[in-house]
């Protein structure tokens, strides 16, 4: 198993840690149990996301995917950011190892009940599919056998 | 920091002493022969496949026919329980083990399951230790066999084997020790304990790699797993891997004969590292016990908030090789199952970090731990939303 | 009488080549950490292991996925047969080979047997290969699984293993290959031959001992036959033997760059020794096949009535090592099931002698042969109250 | 498995080997089917056996206990012959390897055969157990597992 050098970098500089105490919208995905939780807060005007921060409890792949995906949404429109998926995630790390994936749901799903929260609070119509996926994903495994 | 690296995780592997690869060399090129073999090329290498053997059993206190040759440590695990439940299934469907054990036995104890055998797993108590009265409470009249190792390889807990083998003895139900972890280190005298079955592993205590040996008292009837031609008395097929062989009898030797030094240095080092871990780090608990019924080598510690992969992560970034009971290392959804069978949470598991030392280790390398690791987890405790403060 | 010794018996080992040496060197004692780790030492090795396998893939014709480790030929053999039938028992329980394999693969086949499977024992032609109809006939709709040797350890016959492979493909039947003895000699290319499994072992290919792989084609379900830790993606249990890996590796990149050459020199030496044995020796026969499809460096005669270990023991004392099928030189009762299988009767099967070439052998060593074989084989002639002069 | 030097000796330098063309008795034992056969032929004077010789099919030990076992004979009665048990034959040559202990036995019947052929000849009382066992013994295995 070897992290690309993306995702080191991330690792080791996580971009945007930290709370923002007046945030917009906040989710929370994974629980401790599992290994993984993610605590993602975003400040949104016009549409658009202005700023986001997380803290992150996990594995180097989760606190890397949660810097990256607070790098990826800020400037984004909701709607733009809604269209962030795990696979986005992973592949602007460079990739993630494959037992590695299911890190990558958790920053997406994070982003999306962030955004979900953002639509609750501000009375907005809420898509059935803004919030999915449950605490331990089975990890997506390489192989089929 | 320095540019050396520090290599804290021998319970996964040591390096090959160069005491043992001088006496391995010529025998891939020179003395190269199958000993099963009738012409000179073949005795050459027989007499000292057989030597190993002697060697083997004379540091284990056994006889040479009671030591079989594996390909590891695993094989040997899979080869005692299989071997012996599938020999001895008439008398008896029942078997005992821990829950702390390995995989390579509690794998091999759940294909039995489906293979029609019923397990018990022993609890441990918080420090990771099997009573010896839930051993006595759960032989039944079908028990045929149990199945404790010597010493854990993550927690470090040495079982009492001495005692938990005289029940068995007493009952007649055979008694098989994992002692990957403990050979060299831990003293083990066969022909005074009452162990039936013990299994070891080059790679563990600075021998090669794929080799590993089975100890089977003699009278204790085993079936083979691996079939093929006649090595090993007809117990186990496969060319001999006679390199690794005789790679592992020297490596014995050497362990066997600076054991008490060696544990003496190990147990300094463990100690001070365990110390300093506890009074510079908050919220941090040792997992397994304290003093003498810890393996000499063994750190294990679980630090509130973080999870484990970070800490090897940031640890490795500055050249230090540790390990972790953390379930994102190993790609499976739960956290070490041994952490969990001595009462941690899934939480605090987690956050856990293995430090195992070995030959190379010195002062220095603890103080360089003791100087690094409290700002790694400061940092990660920073970025965790679970810790408050 | 020259102090030179000749080893001529390449079939059961061979040494490990120097080249495959100097690269397995530096694994023992420096990188040595555990593929499995997080950390550097472990990455590092890992690094090393996979570029082995996608080496051996590339050798083979297969993608890296479909390469494991084992612990040897046998252990590869093993793993097919039993964990391709647990794994499709629901698919039936008739599995069908030849009875010229490997004990390694024969007594596999016993003990699914008695774990309630059927199998199906080819017979072979008197120069042993199998009959694709014969194949045929015996398919059943309940056969799951195929296995039949590429080319024999004793006789050296090459059997035609695409045509029976398509027989199995056409019918959507597993297919087995134990390729022990053809990796490196025979050209293998698994993205064209109909293959599904295949075995290979190091040591007799100028690489270690201990270490094997098998092929599993993409899509074909395997059980673990050892249960441990999940290395080999969960389905091979226990530490890598990383230094076996790599040096295997190797030892094919040399083999398979070499193969034309090695073969041109084998073929020749093979066939001026089989000439040189039937015209200097009355009474004597060639078991397998002439020509092509013969393994290029295989020999096997059977020579009227003497006994096949006073050969081998005159030879060795003159520093020939070979090797023999007859019972005396395994423990056995019954000389070799090959040459029973190929239609000899036991008093001649006996009598049987393997040359089996190697890279190190010249003109002169078969020169050297044919020099004192006739001599010992008049002297043990003379001995024995079967021959009448 | 590896023969004691008395062995390789006996082997390379087998006594006694041929026929003796006037034998007063012969034995023959094994068969070529289960790769070893043996023929002692013996004289007898006065009781004592005084020449032997042998021909025999089969491994190195079974050459050097026949070899060994025409040595031991000569000179001895024909009662104190009886008591060569295998064992002794394989004593005598310094110990086999276990596989090989059945050879031992080959020679030793052939002897009792032997005898047994000449005291037929010569109308003397024979002994049910004078030629025991029969082609193809199990071999001795040095284990109890
Ligand atoms: C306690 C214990 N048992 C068994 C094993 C398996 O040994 P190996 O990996 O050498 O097969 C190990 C190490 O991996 C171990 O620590
Ligand atoms: C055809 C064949 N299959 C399997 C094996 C077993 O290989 P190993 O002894 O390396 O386990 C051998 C050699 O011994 C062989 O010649």
């Amino acid at each position: 198993m070897e992290y690309t050098d993306k995702v080191m970098d991330h690792f080791m500089h996580p971009r945007n840690v930290g709370e923002i105490k007046d945030a917009d919208g906040v989710g929370e995905q994974g629980n401790a149990k599992c290994g993984d939780i993610m605590k993602l807060y975003i400040k949104v005007e016009d549409g658009k996301i202005t700023d986001a921060k997380f803290k992150t409890f996990g594995c180097g792949a989760a606190i890397a995917t949660s810097s990256m995906v607070t790098e990826m949404v800020v400037g984004k429109t909701l709607d733009e950011a809604l269209t962030i998926s795990n696979q986005a995630v992973a592949e602007a790390l460079g990739g993630l190892p494959p037992v590695k994936m299911h890190c990558s749901l958790l920053a997406a799903e994070a982003l999306h009940k962030a955004i979900k929260d953002y639509k609750l609070k501000n009375g907005l119509p809420v898509d059935k599919c803004d919030d999915c996926g449950a605490c331990c994903h089975d990890h997506g495994h390489e192989d089929e056998e | 920091m320095t540019d050396k690296k520090i290599y804290l995780d021998h319970a996964a592997t040591t390096a090959v002493r160069k005491e043992v690869l001088d006496v391995m060399l010529p025998f891939f090129t020179e003395h190269f022969g199958n000993p099963m073999s009738v012409h000179s090329f073949g005795r050459d290498v027989s007499k000292y496949v057989e030597r190993a053997r002697e060697s083997i059993a004379d540091n284990l206190g056994a006889e040479p026919k009671e030591i079989f040759f594996t390909g590891g440590g695993t094989e040997a695990d899979n080869w005692a329980l299989r071997g012996y439940a599938l020999a001895n299934a008439n008398k008896g469907r029942h078997i005992i083990t821990s829950s702390i054990e390995h995989h390579a036995v509690l794998h091999t104890c759940e294909y039995l399951e489906k293979e029609g055998f019923e397990v018990t797993y022993l609890p441990v108590d918080s420090e990771g230790f099997v009573d010896p009265q839930e051993l006595e409470k759960a032989i039944r009249p079908d028990t045929i066999l149990v199945s404790i190792m010597h010493a854990n390889n993550e927690i470090g807990t040495i079982q009492p084997i001495a005692e938990l083998g005289s029940i068995c003895r007493d009952k007649k139900i055979a008694f098989h020790v994992d002692a990957v972890q403990s050979t060299g280190v831990l003293p083990i005298n066969l022909a005074e304990l009452p162990v039936d079955m013990l299994s070891l592993s080059g790679h563990k205590f600075y021998g090669p790699k794929g080799i590993g040996a089975l100890y089977v008292k003699k009278g204790i009837r085993l079936k083979p797993i691996i079939f093929g031609g006649g090595q090993e008395r007809g117990l186990r097929a496969g060319t001999h891997n006679h390199v690794g062989i005789i790679g592992m009898a020297k490596a014995l030797e050497l362990a066997v004969a600076e054991q008490k030094d060696y544990v003496a240095k190990l147990t300094k080092l463990r100690d001070s590292l365990i110390d300093g871990l506890i009074n510079n780090i908050p919220q941090i608990r040792l997992n397994g016990p304290y003093g003498e019924k810890r393996l000499p080598g063994n750190v294990n510690v679980s630090i509130q908030y973080i999870e484990g992969e970070g800490m090897l992560l940031h640890l490795d970034m500055l050249g230090i090789a540790a390990s972790s009971g953390s379930a994102c290392t190993s790609g499976s959804l739960d956290p070490s199952h041994v952490l969990l069978a001595i009462g941690l949470s899934h939480e605090i598991a987690h956050g856990s970090l293995r430090l195992s030392l070995g030959r190379e280790n010195t002062e220095e390398d603890i103080n360089q731990v003791l100087d690094v690791l409290p700002k790694i987890v400061a940092n990660l405790r920073a970025m965790s939303p679970l810790y408050h403060g």
